[in-house]
């Protein structure tokens, strides 16, 4: 272990421990619900951003990855054949199998072509859910709740077991991620999504290297889908609609692209938003189509976009063609 | 009569991040044909796109016809009488050479409309057989003409014409430089971006040398002719 | 991916704070007893396209508190609903439902859930205990499934079982009478319009073994055009149609097939064609279509329930729908349940309304009662009627028989393994 | 599974006429929603996300507007420029914004917007389902040709939309607005530099698509109920059309708009369990095989 890796584990060692505290220092079971919510919708914004901000590609139906992690994780359950730590990594292995053949599928395809492509399998993904009621429970969702019997002297039915179970996968996810985009392999990543040329020039092999991005994210994504299955004891096709990739993709634009964090940053403050806005009035659309708009005309930038300003840089606003214009003239 | 047409000073433009010009200025006068010389890369394309408002140059003022027109957009300066071919020619690929031609279409600054596709097709004989073709079909001779026929019908007063010969065979050239010479016995105003020399030589009367995105000569291009040192130093490859 | 090391620090790290976390979570069930209001809960959609059931339903259990809090409340405790929009998502009415009794003080949830909703809903009462009434989920395991049950939750809302067999037996009977043995359904393809669609055909094949299903088209849920379906309908030339199809599907799919002439050709039973909305909403509404029962002023034909109809009217210048007057159901067992219990318990509640039978103007016969065995509502309007284009829109309405349902729900049951 | 039932359709003469045109009026409607939303991308670079919204507005306006007038041409006309209208403001003051910028930024507008008009289309005319009934000179019965049924509004609806496609032709090939928008869709710098203004020319384009959006609404609003939220369904449709045609081609919408149309109504008698997926499946597929999509543009390739 490297110094700064050393470091890092005692960060999010730190992190933890706060976390565990946070909800007997006053927050009460509010504050556990909204921690645990915001760290599932979390895992599913980070995840995505290993897509995203990491390697420029834009998935527009990780949804789906957020929910066959909650299914598989479910129906394991369900069908009591293995304990919860096994069914979680039953469940990230269906995960990561079903993201490596839609991946070979999608990863070929560039930009917008790729967020169509990858809407249609969320789409596709989310009729079967609807259709396969045997396995799925059909719009019911997975009936009978999901029973978790006591492992390690862990029993997820006790709401402080299972809090502090939710927080510690969490900060376990988040610290494997960040190691993952700090590591050689990330800049990889980095380098793909400013030059792709460049990194073909270089002798990377391309689709190999977005196609294990693309599993990896949707690994991690379903972690949050498995903690969102758990909290509520069930699992939904709504996890897989097109609308809940639109609010992870929204969490990763508020919390800010470039920065590790950001996506996490934006599911605690879009979570705290929903919150707010359906306790408050019974107009969500008014009130949070206002924030959207407010924050994508104004702000723009993802809040730790303007802490930490990272790689990328915005173009001037103009039609796409004035800013290819710009970029392929002459000096 | 001669009066200052066209003008910048200080003009400092970016691409992004790096800069490209520096404290670039100019002035050209009505009737007058410039010749805007320098090396591959020394700037001349970012000066006629800073002049046009295609670039919008962060520093630094432009005067045309007595008003000032930097920050305008690029219609409002073709509007006012500035016709612009661009380096690359950029013909609409998928319309038809006649679609390309009415797309430039406009009356100039005093109504006037003086050219029409008849004209243009005297002008430019070698579009006629091609009228029906589409424009990205066009071997790169025939699309420079089509580029700088299309800003013609728009009847501008003055012309930002972009390194029109660069890749072209010498007799297509020769014909682009007629063409030009008609046009200022005929009054146009011209700013002529060129890597060639020679080229220039027949056309212009004044010269700027850019070098490094600023001017490091101005002044008649007889003068230019005589001082070899400038040009070994700027303009020879 | 559980570290063992890891659970060791947090386990020692957990009991003190689980002693923490009790102190200050129960006070939540001891701060709301007393003299403030009493808090109800209610999760529903509020946003898009159904969002009319959020309103139809705050609006019907409204009209109940309200008047009861103008007479005085509980001993001068007034009631005070909250209201939650889940945005049509279970997991934001699991959540909502668990910040109502944790953070809001309630002890008791009125569920006005569409059934996904209601299912995760359901699981959050199983372990928080909380009084709740189930009040627009029709789906039936919800109560009738034993691996499903709490003992604090209750449907105050109608079994889709019980329409299933009343419609059958109307079904039926007018099959007899008209001779329609070839049956095509059109249903929406998700788990409430195929359960609903297969327990109607089976009960209306159970008393007439004539009948035959020679077609079913499944259109999605929210399709905005069912000309392809309409059309296969009409390839199939059915004697009648059934339609588990409701609210702005139903009203798109009605005007597309008047296009159509097809409810000159077919005999029409569409279950949820009987709703105000719906009814109101086509302006072409075919002659002699047949619906359930949802919410109608004329059934039952009685002065309580004309003058529930005029009050919310009154009150909210819309018409009432199914859902209205089964929230305005749960309101009153609520009610009546404080009445008799003096606080908000949720345990006690419970007590209370196990088995109770309360007046209501939406029973067959003036009362409705909440099962004791499977927390079920029963006693309501349940039948067939023929829709008419002006008020009171419905004539003709057959009220299906009580005690031919019980019998036969009770031997559903054993045959889903329920009982 | 029913090839049966679908080799049946399809040797009966009667059978074809009845899904032919219904598969033709499920089309064109389709058509009118997708040939804006393709426009846009292809000359403006923007994914309209929030087309569906301008569609249920149009549906609205034409609502209101039939209700106040009775007349079905007013209320498709109120529709169609109501929409339009909003969409010349929500061009001015949010997209213009965040042209060329992150496509996300761009989807975030829209969302944004979709979740604002929603909810105002509920405060405004209420959560109820509002129908507008069939025009009294469209309350016929039901033609029959060869033996086949045809409605005579679908017979009106196919024509208008006819109509619409073969104007927008006209207009796109023939006209000098229609030869700035192609040239603005592939280097909107040089028709600027011809003296073109281009934010006018997006403008108009915006309004354009919002004025067929908003149409389709209206000319839908008798056959089809009014909810908020009503436009997400006819969205992703028009979206998968699109994709298919090739987005920015109108001709490949109109083409793609049949084909979804024809499939849903032959499929339907064929495999009608599986006539969404197989939607899905052709977009997949053409997104595969032919990312640009059937008559799609190729990159603009610039000398």
């Amino acid at each position: 272990m490297t110094r700064s890796t050393t470091r890092n584990a005692l960060i999010a060692l730190a992190a933890l421990v706060v976390l565990l505290a946070l909800p007997h220092l006053g927050g009460g079971e509010k504050l556990a619900d909204y921690i645990i919510f915001a760290a599932a919708w979390g895992l599913l914004a980070t995840g995505l951003n290993l897509l995203i901000g990491y390697t420029g590609l834009i998935s527009f139906g990780h949804a789906m990855f957020f929910a066959s992690g909650a299914y598989s994780f479910g129906a394991i359950m369900q069908a009591q054949i293995m304990p919860v730590p096994l069914a979680i990594v039953a469940a990230l292995i269906i995960t990561g199998a079903i993201a490596a053949l839609i991946g070979a599928i999608c990863v070929r395809l560039s930009e917008i072509y790729f967020a169509f492509l990858t809407l249609a399998f969320q789409m596709f993904f989310h009729s079967i859910l609807l259709s396969w009621v045997d396995v799925t429970g059909g719009d019911n969702g997975l009936l009978g709740g999901i029973p978790t019997p006591v492992f390690f002297g862990v029993d997820l039915n006790q709401p402080e077991h299972l809090y502090a179970f939710c927080v510690t996968v969490t900060v376990l996810a988040m610290y494997l991620m960040h190691r993952i985009v700090s590591s050689p392999f990330g800049f990889t990543l980095r380098m793909i999504r400013d030059n792709e040329r460049r990194a073909i020039f270089l002798g990377v092999n391309v689709f190999a290297v977005k196609l294990t991005c693309f599993v990896l994210s949707a690994v991690f994504s379903s972690v949050g889908g498995i903690i969102l299955a758990l909290f509520i004891s069930g699992a939904y096709p709504d996890f897989a609609f097109w609308t809940t990739s639109g609010e992870a993709i929204f969490m990763v634009m508020l919390g800010g692209l470039t920065n590790f964090f950001g996506p996490i940053l934006g599911a605690l403050i879009l979570t705290g938003l929903n919150d707010i806005v359906v306790t408050y009035t019974d107009h969500y659309g008014l009130f949070l189509g206002g924030i959207i708009l407010l924050f994508s005309l104004g702000l723009r930038k993802g809040v730790l976009d303007f802490v930490k300003p990272g790689g990328r840089k915005s173009t001037p606003a103009q039609p796409t063609a004035d800013a290819k214009e710009a970029t392929h003239a002459d000096a | 009569m001669t009066t200052t047409m066209l003008s910048a000073q200080g003009l400092c433009s970016y691409y992004g991040l790096s800069q490209v010009l520096f404290d670039m200025s100019l002035s050209v006068e009505r009737g007058e044909t410039l010749a805007l010389l320098g090396r591959n890369g020394a700037g001349k394309s970012t000066t006629m796109k800073s002049l046009m408002g295609v670039l919008k140059p962060a520093r630094g003022a432009t005067q045309y016809g007595g008003k000032t027109i930097s920050g305008w957009r690029p219609e409002r300066v073709a509007r006012a009488g500035v016709g612009y071919v661009p380096e690359d020619r950029q013909v609409f690929a998928e319309l038809t050479v006649e679609d390309n031609l009415l797309m430039g279409a406009k009356a100039g600054t005093k109504g006037q409309r003086d050219w029409t596709l008849e004209r243009i097709y005297d002008t430019f004989p070698m579009l006629t057989p091609l009228k029906s073709r589409q424009a990205g079909l066009l071997s790169g001779g025939e699309q420079q003409m089509l580029s700088l026929a299309r800003t013609l019908m728009g009847n501008p007063d003055l012309l930002l014409l972009d390194e029109p010969s660069e890749g072209l065979a010498p007799l297509i050239v020769e014909q682009i430089g007629h063409v030009l010479k008609d046009l200022r016995a005929g009054g146009l105003t011209i700013v002529l971006a060129e890597q060639n020399m020679r080229f220039c030589l027949d056309l212009a009367t004044n010269a700027v040398v850019i070098d490094h995105g600023t001017a490091v000569f101005s002044g008649a291009i007889d003068a230019l002719m005589a001082d070899q040192a400038l040009i070994d130093k700027y303009l020879s490859v | 991916m559980t570290n063992h090391k890891l659970n060791t620090g947090r386990r020692r790290f957990l009991k003190t704070g689980a002693a923490t976390a009790m102190a200050l979570s129960a006070p939540a069930i001891l701060r709301a007893e007393g003299t403030g209001a009493i808090r109800v809960g209610m999760p529903t959609i509020l946003s898009g396209v159904v969002s009319i059931l959020g309103e139809s339903s705050v609006a019907g259990a409204k009209l109940v508190f309200d008047e009861f809090n103008a007479s005085g409340g509980l001993d001068g405790r007034k009631i005070e609903l909250i209201t939650r929009d889940s945005r049509a998502k279970p997991e934001e009415a699991a959540k909502a439902v668990r910040d109502l009794v944790n953070g809001d003080g309630c002890n008791i949830i009125l569920d006005a859930e569409a059934s996904s909703g209601s299912f995760a809903v359901q699981e959050v009462i199983k372990s928080i205990g909380a009084l709740c009434l189930h009040t627009v989920s029709e789906a039936t395991p919800l109560s009738a499934d034993p691996a499903l049950h709490a003992p604090t939750a209750f449907r105050s809302a109608r079994q889709g079982i019980h329409d299933a067999i009343g419609g059958g037996a109307y079904a039926a009977a007018v099959a007899k009478e008209k001779g329609l043995k070839r049956w095509a359904t059109c249903s929406p393809d998700y788990a409430y319009g195929r359960t609903t669609t297969a327990e109607f055909m089976e009960y209306a094949k159970y008393f007439n073994s004539d009948i035959e299903v020679i077609g079913q088209a499944w259109p999605k849920l929210f399709q905005p055009d069912y000309t392809e379906v309409i059309t296969r309908i009409l390839q199939w030339r059915p004697d009648a149609l059934y339609s588990a199809l409701w609210g702005g599907d139903l009203v798109s799919f009605i005007d597309q097939a008047n296009l159509y002439a097809l409810f000159d050709q077919t005999e029409t039973f569409s279950v949820n064609l009987g709703d105000y909305p719906v009814l109101t909403a086509v302006e072409q509404l075919p002659n002699g279509m047949r619906s359930g029962s949802r919410y109608n002023k004329v059934v039952p034909n009685t002065p309580e329930n004309n003058a529930f109809y005029d009050a919310y009217v009154a009150k909210f210048g819309t018409l009432p729908t199914n859902w209205s007057w089964e929230n305005a159901t749960a309101a009153t067992f609520v009610i009546e349940a404080l009445k008799d219990v003096g606080t908000d318990d949720p345990v006690k509640l419970a007590e209370a309304i196990r088995g109770r039978t309360i007046a209501s103007p939406f029973g067959v016969d003036g009362t409705l009662t909440m099962r004791a065995e499977d927390h079920t509502l029963t006693g309501y309007a349940v039948g067939y009627g023929v829709t008419t284009a002006e008020e009171p829109f419905m004539k003709d309405f057959h009220t299906s028989s009580w005690e031919q349902i019980l019998e036969l729900e009770a031997d559903w049951k054993k045959r889903q393994g329920f009982a | 599974m029913e090839p049966a039932a679908l080799l049946d359709c399809l040797t009966s003469l009667s059978c074809v006429v009845t899904q032919t045109t219904s598969g033709l009026i499920i089309g064109m409607l389709f058509f009118l929603v997708a040939a804006g939303l393709t426009l846009i991308f292809g000359v403006l670079g923007i994914v309209n996300f929030a087309h569906g919204a301008f569609y249920m507005v149009g549906a609205y306006l034409a609502y209101s507007a039939y209700q106040v007038t009775g007349s079905y041409l007013v209320a498709v006309l109120a529709g169609g420029f109501g929409a339009a209208i909003l969409g010349v403001l929500f061009e001015r003051f949010a997209i213009r914004r965040v042209y060329g910028e992150n496509v996300l930024l761009q989807l975030l507008v829209c969302y944004g917007f979709v979740l604002v008009a929603d909810d105002l289309v509920q405060i405004i005319w209420g959560s109820e389902y509002l129908s507008m009934g069939m025009p009294q000179a469209f309350r016929l019965p039901p033609v029959f040709i060869a033996g086949g049924i045809v409605p005579p509004f679908y017979i009106f609806i196919i024509t208008v939309a006819a109509v619409f496609a073969a104007v927008l032709w006209f207009i796109i090939e023939r006209t000098q607005y229609g030869r700035i928008i192609r040239a603005t869709a592939v280097n909107p710098t040089m028709v600027s530099a011809l003296g073109i203004p281009t934010p006018l020319i997006y403008l108009s384009v915006f309004a354009l698509g919002m004025f067929l959006a908003g149409m389709a609404g209206g000319l839908a609003a008798p056959i089809r109920a009014l909810t908020p939220g009503m436009g997400f369904s006819v969205l992703i449709v028009s979206f998968v059309v699109t994709v298919i045609g090739g987005m920015g081609s109108v001709t490949g919408a109109l083409v793609a708009s049949i084909l979804i149309g024809l499939v849903r109504s032959y499929g339907s008698i064929g495999f009608p369990l599986f006539v969404d997926g197989l939607m899905y499946v052709m977009m997949g597929l053409v997104l595969v095989l032919k990312p640009n999509g059937l008559l799609g543009r190729q990159e603009a390739s610039r000398p």
